[in-house]
Parts: structure tokens; C-alpha cells; sequence
């Protein structure tokens, strides 16, 4: 069986200590809560050093590096350590706490450098996804709804309230989380291989569903052409492509920044692309604008 | 008078500055229209105008998260600029978004070119990673907090300062058509961000719920909660199957072989 | 008059007796207030009232019926008194249902208390059965029924006969909110039952069936009925899913063994 | 094959006729139709004994009786047979019908007595949730439905028409089911195991998506509170509750004490913290009242 | 005069002919009423009363397409009477519905027949095939064609040339409830080609469904294009499922066997 | 794993060249793009000798002939083919083109004959069902809607527009499937009974949700019967039909032809028995008219 398993997913397996990773490889338990609340709050800067190359790598190891410390006090080992922690990472903000507290667990235990490196990119990405989905675009927008509705008549209350609804549940997880994943990581060493598949993958499902359903609830895009032939008129948006299925435009435009995206045109591209076609859509031709 | 505006411009210095950080760092979201609305208007004196204008904004700049790293147009600095703009030239908020929009997308695109001057910093960073130089490593991420600091305020500070009649008149020259397509792309802008979000995320089998999740708001007006929860529950069925799956499979083989 | 007052009681607590029993026993819910309103306002002798309380009181009623054994307000004391109270006094349905609701509660927790105390009486029945002594065992169970039908002939004469007026008086002696909290409480009730059914059936893996429920009636105001349907494919999908799936799993483990 | 799903569910397997259970073995078919319909009407009391000990179960034992007198002449057998029926049962008093109808079956087949009562416990649950939630939360509202909106002018033709429409349904499913049943347990004995865990999955499935429905449309309870914050309102229900999910309410409270139960309160004690709640609620305080 | 509605007879017919071959073979759908009822009002010069005739007839026909085989009320003699009618009486396009539905359910009729006629001609086509005669093969194709033009030419010619005033007074003789009748006839005959569908396709493992899609478009007015779809999202689940699904039965079986 | 399949589906098993099949099985690539286009184009007369026997068969094999001919130069062969080809066969009109594309890549390697047959009859069903859902019932009315909104005031514009659009899908659909299938078949000629399993249970999913909600949307079918008891009126459909499920009637109608249709009727006396019960429905009783 562990062979077989071994062929399909060789990147992540879980091993026993590893003195071929570690010249120190005593594995006691050295991290205590305060550590762990104290790299939550670290992780506040997690993106302050964010940039196109390794996106939230310095930042992340920046918000590890006391558990990193106090877990290696061979130099040597901080250093490999450290290393493999600047490799490319980007995830959700506030869902990084549980792979910190998971990370950290395994390097507490002098998990293999590999498998460690192994769940860090597993879970990055469909929780990065997940998490943009969830709270940038579902939290965020109650919150605001909430807090703008109280704010219509000029009262900054709506702000206030605003402002304590999404904290709450921000910083609950933040601190929730990263104590969550640290004792998962240590309990379940083991077993965690499977579970990050698994996890990962019901993150996914839930991460589309809501993206599919965002595009069309956020992606604003109309057409506004009508059509003149003879005397009857057809209204492109209301008559043609709501009838064959209403939202398309948004949808049809984010597939096609996800065929340029693939295609490998930068995001930066993509901004300008849309900037020249809202302006375009806008001039004001003779026969109507188009968007 | 100069006085007075020189201190005010500095004061909304100062809030883009942490404004700024807060949008990618902390988090608290104190950099969403609604508050910067609140803060300005205190500082130069109209809060109704400031809490409006700040309403009219977010809506706006719904859904303009950054996705995966992807910059929509700058919510801090359209949000400030256009709460500003509003209170010192007594316009419309419309309006004051139509002017704050060039520079939320300037900004955009600033932040778009420091994401990528700061890749070159990383090779510094993998250096101290080798040496285990902790202290390194915190260094440059203060590094990165203090430019973007450093970046808000002098954003924010000019056009306010030197601007705001300024802004007001290029703005009024301006022809309408390019006020509005520009909001128009502000509108189509989020596509990006959710394009790249697919790329990060989608295989083929995951195309299934995608389409689920369209269909659920395009044609039943779910609010995004609701279809979360459906996703979650899928998402559930799915987990809970290919566990009994699993198993059955295992027994299966169990009870055959040998 | 006192004559025809008592005839009337007597006519009424023999009703109840029937319907206490039809509450839990023979189902054929002639117990439902929609039909005790009829009988009640023929005794009464003002079948209009009787019917259109009766149908106010099912409103109230709704979803309060008695899940794995746990009681709700009890429906017969509730829909008989308040149907009476409204033809006696001449009062409004709402009133009425106000002052049946007290009683309906009370009622529900003695109804509770005698389904504590008829426990002991199962060891009688061990021993019945021990003995294969099918007569002791049917007695027992005629015991209830008796028990029962007193019960209840006991509890919706009483008020009738004596305290139409005293009853009257008490409702509106009582602060308004109290009653209105009664009600209110009666609204909550159905929670306990579907707890209690929860209790029983949910398992982990079954939360995602619970979440699709929920959210087909709050977000897309379904019908029960469509909501079971859409249930039952889940449970047909599945089902057939499982059966293929064992299949597959069979023939793998029977392509491959020895 | 056997010996691992003995492994798996010890309790449920399926044997011929078992001298260790029976002194008589002899396994005729003695029950007929007519035994099996006046069953039916037996069952009608299946309630009448009811408590919260033992539920159902003198009822039930009351229902099969004539059956199990029938098949069990040896006393011995009879005494084991009603001491074993006297156990827990509760289940929904129209679908006890189907369960008749299968152990009366076993019950003639002299079924190992571990089996019968294998069977008794793995469907009660499942089609005592179903049944709630088909019948008393779904068949009974329509039919109430009808009858009220044409009693609405003090017309008594509504309770008729409810009356039978109810009962035709009612009375159909309970001889249909009992002799359906009868028949399952009859012709495929030994494929009933298999069959009560996947017939009691699917209606597990069906019940609980039902019960979520039914919280939502059944529990009422919402927030009257308006907070006053400045000049502002804020609707606790419209502007808050609702914002973030309609129905919160309702499926809290419904968790709450789902909670509390599964912590060892007894329902009588929730139906008296109900009550208070209630009537706190409706406190006319100065701020307005809560619920 | 005579020699005008004769030549408009015969382009009408020829008219029908096409689209009579193109109702089943061609399917560019041209013999749509909509298309229809613009030809034949080009022919008879009054092209809005064809176009608006055309439309009404669009609706009534709607749903009503071949499956599997199972003929609805005829389309195209439908079609082209009602238009026909309609500009020739000046009745209103209603009454013109009323017209054309017993000409389309006798074409109906007669289809059928004529598809059963062309059975014993599939024997001559397996000689042809057994002699290697793609000649032969060839002719019988063009022969069903040239029969297809030869029907609808004679069935359209015929009312149109001797009958727009029998028709009337026919129709106006018969009770407007058979008319009304044969209406709803027509709105139940979709049900046959479904049922027809379902013979096909529904085996037990199907129900699940079927019942999904009769929900989202009874109690959630999905349009089909969205059933559509969420019947390919679950198809798609599926699809995968069993893929991993098998996949795994077959580890299991491989880790073990041997 | 071979024997057991062929346990399961004896009839469709994948070999390489057949000497028992035929008397020439040298398997060059001899079909053009050109030759693929042609045979779209005979395809349009796919039903032109439609009939209850046989249905599409000799416009099928009219559809291909090209193909065969060029494919078995030796007359033996292409007598058998053709013969086979003329066996039962009926499929939506437009998807035929994807079983023409596999079915002529699998004459031209010479596939045993029973293959062929295997995955002809495999794939008809459900693409029938599939492309009358999708072309006839939901593709065609959007178009025909389009179309008629276009032309409500008398403007023929609306027919041009309904036909360009109903034909650029008609058209792409068959030349692209035609190309696709024909690829299918070329490249994964092992694979392909797999894959036909697969596709076919995926269309008859999409295709039963489907006519679902066909049924739903276009079965036409309300009771007009109005019932008076005393003072009372039940309007039968709006008081209690639509209160217990609304549709019901196109659900039952539907279901009562499908069995009859399952017990042996013909569509013929089918259509006549939804004759008379229309006229009937409307006959003017002195209660009023039952539909
Ligand atoms: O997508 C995950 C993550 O990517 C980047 O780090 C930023 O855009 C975040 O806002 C986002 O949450
Ligand atoms: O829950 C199953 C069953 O439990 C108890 O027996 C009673 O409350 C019944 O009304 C209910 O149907
Ligand atoms: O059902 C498949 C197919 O069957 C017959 O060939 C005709 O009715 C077609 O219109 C239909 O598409």
C-alpha cells in the first residue's frame, strides 16, 4: 500500500525524524501559546515585503521566525530552515495561521524538510482561493452592507459597527486558527498527508462554487448597443443576450482574462486591456455607446 | 488659510499612509471607503458629506479586492482622494468618484510596478535566509512597511495640497465619455482578479461546481453566503463519499485477496 | 340554562376524550382544531364561530405536533378551549387563543409527567411478556387509552363548566405581555422537536443534507414537499452511487485477487 | 466476504432457522392477509401505553401480538419472542407498518432472535425522522391547508375534505406498507441487512434535508430590538440579522437546543426555558421589547 | 382574380413542399410559422399580418417538435393554413389558430401513416445493401424526399386554392368548444413525445433527475438553459467521481492482490 | 481484467484488424476532410426515408455511403457493412454526425463488425434524448423567442435573425462534431468503449434533468373545475392541486403516456386518446368545463 501511495504523490510523504535533514534532531516541545500569539500577531506584516517574485515568502518567514529560533538552535538547521521557507508562498491572509500553526508543529518535531516544504504548498493554494472568496468577497461585503446602511443619513456609527463585526470574526480566527493547526499538526502528524488532500479539495469545491457565483454577482459588464433594422429595434443586452442567458458578458469576459491569463499575459496587461475597452465602450458613436 | 490646508493635507498624509499599510498589512480594513469617509470628514470639517461620500464609494469598489495579488483600482487613494475632492469643491459624490477614479487607477498601476521592484529584494533575503540572519529578515519587511508609508503620503499629500482646484479643472475638461468608461472598467475589473483566481484553482473537475455557483445567483439571486453554504455542502457529500468510497474499495480488496 | 351549560360540558369533555386519544393513538386527527372547531360549534350551537376559530387556531398550531415524543402546547385543550371561550364570551378568535394557549401549556407538561409515570408500568409489562401473557399485555395498553380519555374529559370540562367567566377574567386580569410571551414561546416550541429529531438522526456526514434544507427554504422559500423531492434525488443519487460504486469496487478486487 | 462484514457489523447477520433460539424451529407460513390487516388496526394503539422509557414498546408488542401467538404455539418461544419486543421502540406510528411487516416475517421464518431485533432498531430511527417530516410536518400542513382556506368563510366542508384526504393517504400507506413489508421480509431475508442500512442512509438523507427545510419554515422567532445609536436605528432584524442570514434565529435557537439536549437536559426542561425566554421577550422595557 | 389565387395557391404549395422536406431533413428551420408566416405573406402581399399570424402560431406550437419519432400536430400545414387564413378571411390570428389546428392534427395523422407506409421499403433497401447497391440506396433517399414534397404540396394546394371560404364556414359551423378542445389537445401533446423520451432513456437510476429538473422549473421558474446546465454540473460530478472512484477501487485492489 | 469485462458487456469488446470480418483488412487512412464535409452534407437527409421499422437506418447508411465505398473497395466487405448499417438506428439529427465521425474511423481500421455495431447502438440512445432536450427544446425556442420579440410589430427582420442564429449553431455543431468524432475514433479507438459508457450515462444525466424540466415548461394541462359544496367553492386546480404541487397534472399526464406507451400503446392511439380528452375537457357541462 505505502508504496503504491508513494507513486502517485511521491512530493509528500511523512517520515520519522530525519538526521539526514537536521544536524540537531531532538524533537521536544519547545513552542508555548505565548509564541503562537505572538506570530499571529506577526502575521499581520505578512505581506509587507509582498512582491511579484515570491509573494508573501519574506513576509511568512518574517512571521515564523521566533518559532524557527526557538526550534532550531543549531545554526545550521535555522538556516536550511529559513531557506526553504523563502520559497514562493501566497495564501489568505487570515487563513495562513493554520498552516503556520501546522508548520510549526512540524518543525517542532523535526518533520522531513520535504514533507514540511510538501503541506506548505499544498494548502496555500486552495486556501488562498477559499479565503479570497469568503472574506474579501462575502464577510467583507455583509460588513460594509451592514455598516453603510447605518451610515446613509451621515451618522459614522456605520463605520464603528462596521468595523467591530468583521474585526471579530478576523482576529477569532486569526488567533483560532493558528492554535487549531498547531495542535492538528501535532496530533496528527501522521495522518496529515491525506488530510491535506482531502481538505483541499473540499476547499475547492467550495471555492468555485463561490467564484462562479461571484463573477456574477461582482464582474459589471453590459451592452448597451441597440440595433436598428428597419424600424425595429433590438436592444443587444435585453433582447438578445439575456434571452439566451443573463450574465453572460461577465462571464464570457473573465474567461477570456483566464484564456490571456493562461495564455500568459501579465495582470498588468490585462488592466490596461480593460481600461482601453471600458473607455471605448463608452465613446459616444452615432448609433449609441456600446457598454 | 495655507495654514489650515497644509495641516489638513498633512493630516490626510498621514491616514493614506496607514491606510496604505492596511490594505495589504493588518488588515483591520480601516482603509475601506466607509472609514477613510469618516476620518476625512473630521479632518476637514464636514462629517455628513465625509460618511456619504464614503457610502457612495464603497459601492463602487465592491467586489475590487486584490485577488491572488492581482491590484484593482486603489481603494485607498479612490477612496480618499474622492471623499476630499467632495468636501473642498462641493461637488456631487458622482462626481467626486469620476475624479477620484484616474487616480485610484495611477495608483493601481504604481503599486503594480513596486510589487515588481520589490522581486529583487528577495535575492537580499535568501542571503540572510543562508546566514540565519533573523534581524535581516525582519529588516526588510520594516523595509517594505515604511515605502509603503512612505508612497501613501506622498500620494495622497500632492493633489490635495497643490490639487484639488487643479484636479477639479482637469478634471471638467476631461471629456464625460472617458470619466465613464473608466468606471466601466472599475466595473469589469474584478473579472481579472477572479481570472486569476482560476488559474490558480481550477481543474477540470472542479468546473462542475463553478457552474453551480454561476447558476445559483445568475438565476436564483442567491446572496454568496448561500451559495458558500451550498458549495460547503458538496463540498461535505463529496468528502463523506469518497471516504465510504475508500472504504468499500479497501474492503473490497480485503475480502478478495489472498 | 345551568342545565344546558352542563349538557354542553359533558357533550365537550367527551370530544376531548375522543380527540386526546386520536392525539396519539387511531391518528385519524379529528383532534386538529380545524375539526374540533366544527364539533365544538355544533355543541355550542354556533358553528360559524366554531369553524372560522378552529382555522385560526390550526394557524397556530402549524409545525407544533409531537416529534420523537417530546409534547408541544397540547393541541386538543388548545383548540377546544379556545374554540368554546370564543363562542361563549363572543370574544375574537386572537383573544381566544390567548387564553387557550395557558392551558394548552399546562396541559403539555402534565401530559409529559404521565408519560414519566406510565414508565414503571413497563416492568409489569416485562413480566407479562416473561409469562407470555398476551391478555396482561393488551390490558395495559387499554389501561392507557383509559387513562387517557379521562384525562382529558377531566381537563376540558372543568374550565368549560365552571370557568368560562373566571377564565375570562384571569386572561384579562394578566398583563398583556404575558400572554404575548406565550405565544411567542409557542412559536419557538417546534425548535425542541426538531431537536430532539436531530438528536437521533444527524450524523456528521449528514450535515450537508441539513444545510441544503435549510437554505432551499430560506433563500428560495420552497414548499416542504419540493424540499423532500429534492431530498429524495440526493438520496436516489446516492443510493445508486453507493450500489455502482460497490460494484466497481467488486470487480476491481475480483479483476485483481489471487 | 462474511467473515469481514461480520467484522464490520457484528450485530446484524442473517441465518437460517436456529435451534439455539427455538425449541420449535418449525418455520410455516401460518400468517394471513387477514392476520396481517387486523394488525394494522391493532397498531392503531401503538401509542397507548406510551412513556418516556420505553416509548412504543408495549404498543408495538401489543400490535404483533396476534402474529407472533400464531407462529410462536410453544410457549417458551412466545415468552422469548414478547420479552425481546418489550425492549426500546419508537418509531413514526404510520411506517411502523413496514417494520411489522418485516419481523413478522422473520418472526415465522424463525429468524436468529439477534437478527430480528437487528432490524427493529436499524429502522425505527431513520423512519421515525422521515416520518415526522413527511407526514406530521409535510402531509398534515397541506392537508390543513386545503381544509382551512375553504373553511375560511365558516364553511364546515373544509374539515371533511381535510379529514379524507388525510385519511386516504394514511390508511393507504398503512396497509400497503404492511403488507409490502411482509412481502420484503418474506422473499429476500437474506438481502435485508444490506438493505436496512442503505433504505435507512437514504431516508436519513431525505429526513435531514427535510428538517432543514422545516426549521426554516417552522420555528418562529425574530428580533424586535432597535438600537438607537445617535440619531440612527438600527433594526436588529432587518439591518443586522437578516444582512447576514435570513432564519439565523430560528436555526440557532433549533441548535441551541440541540445542544443542550445532547448535554442530558431533558425536553421539559427546554420547553420551560422556551417559555421564559418567551415572555422575557415580550417585557415591554423602555427600549422596546426584545423578540 | 382566379388566375391570382391560383398562382399563390401554387406558391404556397411549393412553399410547403420545402418546408415539409425541411421538417425533417434539412432542418435549417424554415417551416417555423415564424418563417412561414413571412413567406406566405410575402406571397399573398400582406407581409404584416404573415408576420404578426406567424408569431401567434409560434406559440401554440412551441414544445411541439418530433421526438423519437412521435409526430405532434403538424407545423408546417399548421403554419402555413393559419397564416393563410388569417390574410385571406381577415380574421383574427386566434381564430386562424382554430383553422389550422384540425388541418395539422389530420396531417399529423397522415404522417404517421406515411411512416408506417415506408416500412416494407426498408426489405427492398436490405437487398440493395446485401447486392452492394449504393445506387440503389441513393434512390430510395431521394424517393422518400420526393413523396415528402409531393404530401405537403397536395395537403397545402388543396385548402388553400379550393377551401379559404369552405374552411371559414366549416369552422364557424363547428362548436367553438371542439375548437377550444382540440386547442387543449394540442397543449397536452408534448406530453407523448416525453413519454416517448422517457421509454427511451429513464432507468431507475435516472429518476433523481428528472425530479431535479421538474423542481427547478415548477418551483423555481428556472428556463431550461439553466436545468440544462445544472443537469451537465451533476453529470460532470459523476463523470469524476466514478473516474476517482474506480481509480481508487482499482489501488485498493492493486496495493492488495498478489 | 479483459475476461471479466467481457463477463459484463459481451457485446462491446475492442480488437485490432479482423481477418473473420473481412476478406480485405488492410486499414489505410483513406478518408479526406473533404470526403468528412460530403457526408455532413448527405447527412441533412438523414430521415428522408424516415419510417416506424427501421427509422433513420437507410438515410444513415445513405449518410456514409461515401465513406464505405472508399473504405471497403472490396465488394464483399462493403456488402457486409452496408448490410450491418442498415440494421435499426435513430439519434437526434444533428449528434448523428459524432457517431458518423467515430463509427467511419472505425470501418476505415477495419474494427471487428461487432464493435462497430456495439458503439453505434451505444451512443444513439442517448444523444437522441440529449439533442431533442437541448437543440429541439431549448436551443430552438431561445432562438425562436429572439426571433418573435424581434418581429411582434410585423418587421420580418425577426425570422432572418432566428434562422441565422439557429443555423451557426446547426451548422458549426455538425461540421465540428463530425470532425471531432471522427478524430475520437482515429486516436482512441482502444479506449473508446470506456468512453461510451461514460459519455452516454453523463447524456442520459444532463439529458432526464433535462426533460424534467421540459415536462414543467411545456405540457399544458390545467383543471378548470370549480366544485361547490354549500356556500363553498373548490377550485380544483388553484385550491388543491397547486397547494399539493403545482404541475401536477403535465407530471401525471406525462407519466400515465409513458406507461401506456411501456404497456404496448401505440403514439398513434395515444395522440387520439389526448384528442378526446381535450375536446372532452371542454365540452360546456352545466358545472362548467372540466379543463
Ligand atoms: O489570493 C490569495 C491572496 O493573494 C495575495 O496575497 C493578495 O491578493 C491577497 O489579498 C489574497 O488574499
Ligand atoms: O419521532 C417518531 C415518533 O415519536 C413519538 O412516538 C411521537 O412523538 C410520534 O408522534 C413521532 O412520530
Ligand atoms: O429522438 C431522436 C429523434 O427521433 C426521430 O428521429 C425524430 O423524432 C427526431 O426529431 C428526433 O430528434
Amino acid at each position: 500500500m505505502a508504496s503504491e501511495n508513494a507513486a502517485i504523490e511521491p512530493e509528500i510523504s511523512v517520515q520519522a525524524n530525519n538526521p539526514e535533514f537536521y544536524e540537531d534532531s531532538s524533537a521536544e516541545q519547545l513552542i508555548t501559546k505565548k509564541d503562537l500569539n505572538k506570530m499571529v500577531w506577526r502575521s499581520l506584516l505578512l505581506q509587507a515585503s509582498f512582491n511579484y517574485e515570491r509573494m508573501q515568502a519574506a513576509g511568512w518567514l518574517y512571521s515564523i521566525l521566533p518559532g524557527l529560533k526557538k526550534v532550531h538552535k543549531n545554526k545550521h538547521d535555522l538556516s536550511e530552515s529559513m531557506k526553504s521557507h523563502m520559497e514562493f508562498f501566497n495564501t489568505h491572509p487570515f487563513l495562513v495561521n493554520i498552516i503556520m500553526g501546522i508548520v510549526l508543529a512540524m518543525e517542532e518535531r523535526k518533520q522531513n524538510r520535504n514533507t514540511i516544504r510538501a503541506i506548505r504548498v499544498a494548502m496555500m493554494g486552495p486556501l488562498g482561493g477559499i479565503g479570497d472568496a469568503l472574506f474579501w468577497l462575502t464577510l467583507l461585503p455583509i460588513c460594509v452592507g451592514i455598516g453603510a446602511s447605518l451610515g446613509a443619513d451621515g451618522n459614522p456609527i456605520g463605520a464603528l459597527v462596521f468595523l467591530i463585526i468583521f474585526n471579530v470574526v478576523h482576529f477569532g480566527l486569526r488567533f483560532g486558527l493558528m492554535r487549531y493547526g498547531y495542535n492538528a499538526g501535532t496530533n496528527a502528524i501522521s495522518s496529515l498527508k491525506e488530510n491535506t488532500k482531502k481538505v483541499s479539495h473540499a476547499a475547492s469545491i467550495v471555492g468555485l462554487t463561490v467564484v462562479g457565483g461571484l463573477i456574477a454577482s461582482f464582474v459589471q459588464l453590459k451592452a448597451n448597443l441597440v440595433i436598428h433594422a428597419g424600424k425595429a429595434e433590438i436592444a443587444l443586452q435585453e433582447d438578445l443576450l439575456d434571452k439566451i442567458m443573463p450574465n453572460m458578458l461577465p462571464l464570457g469576459y473573465t474567461l477570456l482574462m483566464y484564456y490571456l491569463l493562461k495564455r500568459g499575459l501579465s495582470p498588468v496587461i490585462l488592466i490596461l486591456i480593460t481600461v482601453v475597452i471600458g473607455i471605448i465602450g463608452k465613446i459616444p458613436f452615432p448609433f449609441g455607446t456600446i457598454l | 488659510m495655507d495654514q489650515e490646508i497644509l495641516l489638513q493635507a498633512l493630516l490626510i498624509a498621514i491616514w493614506a499612509g496607514i491606510a496604505g499599510i492596511d490594505l495589504f498589512n493588518g488588515l483591520l480594513h480601516i482603509h475601506r471607503p466607509i472609514v477613510t469617509g469618516v476620518i476625512v470628514g473630521l479632518i476637514l470639517g464636514d462629517l455628513p458629506t465625509g460618511v456619504m461620500t464614503g457610502a457612495a464609494i464603497e459601492l463602487v469598489w465592491a467586489g475590487m479586492v486584490p485577488l491572488a495579488g492581482a491590484q484593482p483600482p486603489n481603494v485607498v487613494i479612490g477612496g480618499i482622494i474622492g471623499t476630499a475632492f467632495a468636501i473642498l469643491t462641493g461637488q456631487d459624490p458622482q462626481v467626486a468618484i469620476g475624479v477620484a477614479v484616474p487616480f485610484a487607477v495611477a495608483v493601481q498601476a504604481c503599486i503594480t510596478l513596486m510589487f515588481t521592484a520589490f522581486s529583487p529584494v528577495m535575492h537580499k533575503a535568501d542571503k540572510y535566509a543562508e546566514e540565519a540572519n533573523t534581524k535581516g529578515i525582519d529588516r526588510i519587511n520594516y523595509l517594505g512597511i515604511a515605502t509603503l508609508f512612505v508612497f501613501y503620503f506622498v500620494v495622497a499629500f500632492l493633489p490635495i495640497y497643490f490639487g484639488a482646484d487643479a484636479a477639479k479643472s482637469v478634471v471638467e475638461s476631461l471629456p464625460a465619455w472617458i470619466i465613464a468608461g473608466l468606471g466601466t472598467a472599475g466595473g469589469m475589473m474584478a473579472a481579472i482578479g477572479f481570472a486569476m483566481l482560476l488559474k490558480i484553482m481550477l481543474k477540470k473537475q472542479y468546473i462542475a461546481y463553478f457552474i453551480v455557483g454561476f447558476i445559483l445567483v445568475t438565476y436564483l439571486q442567491m446572496p454568496i453566503i448561500a451559495v458558500a453554504l451550498i458549495g460547503l455542502a458538496i463540498a461535505m457529500y463529496d468528502f463523506y463519499k469518497t471516504i465510504g468510497g475508500q472504504g468499500a474499495a479497501m474492503r473490497g480488496a480485503r475480502g478478495r485477496g489472498i
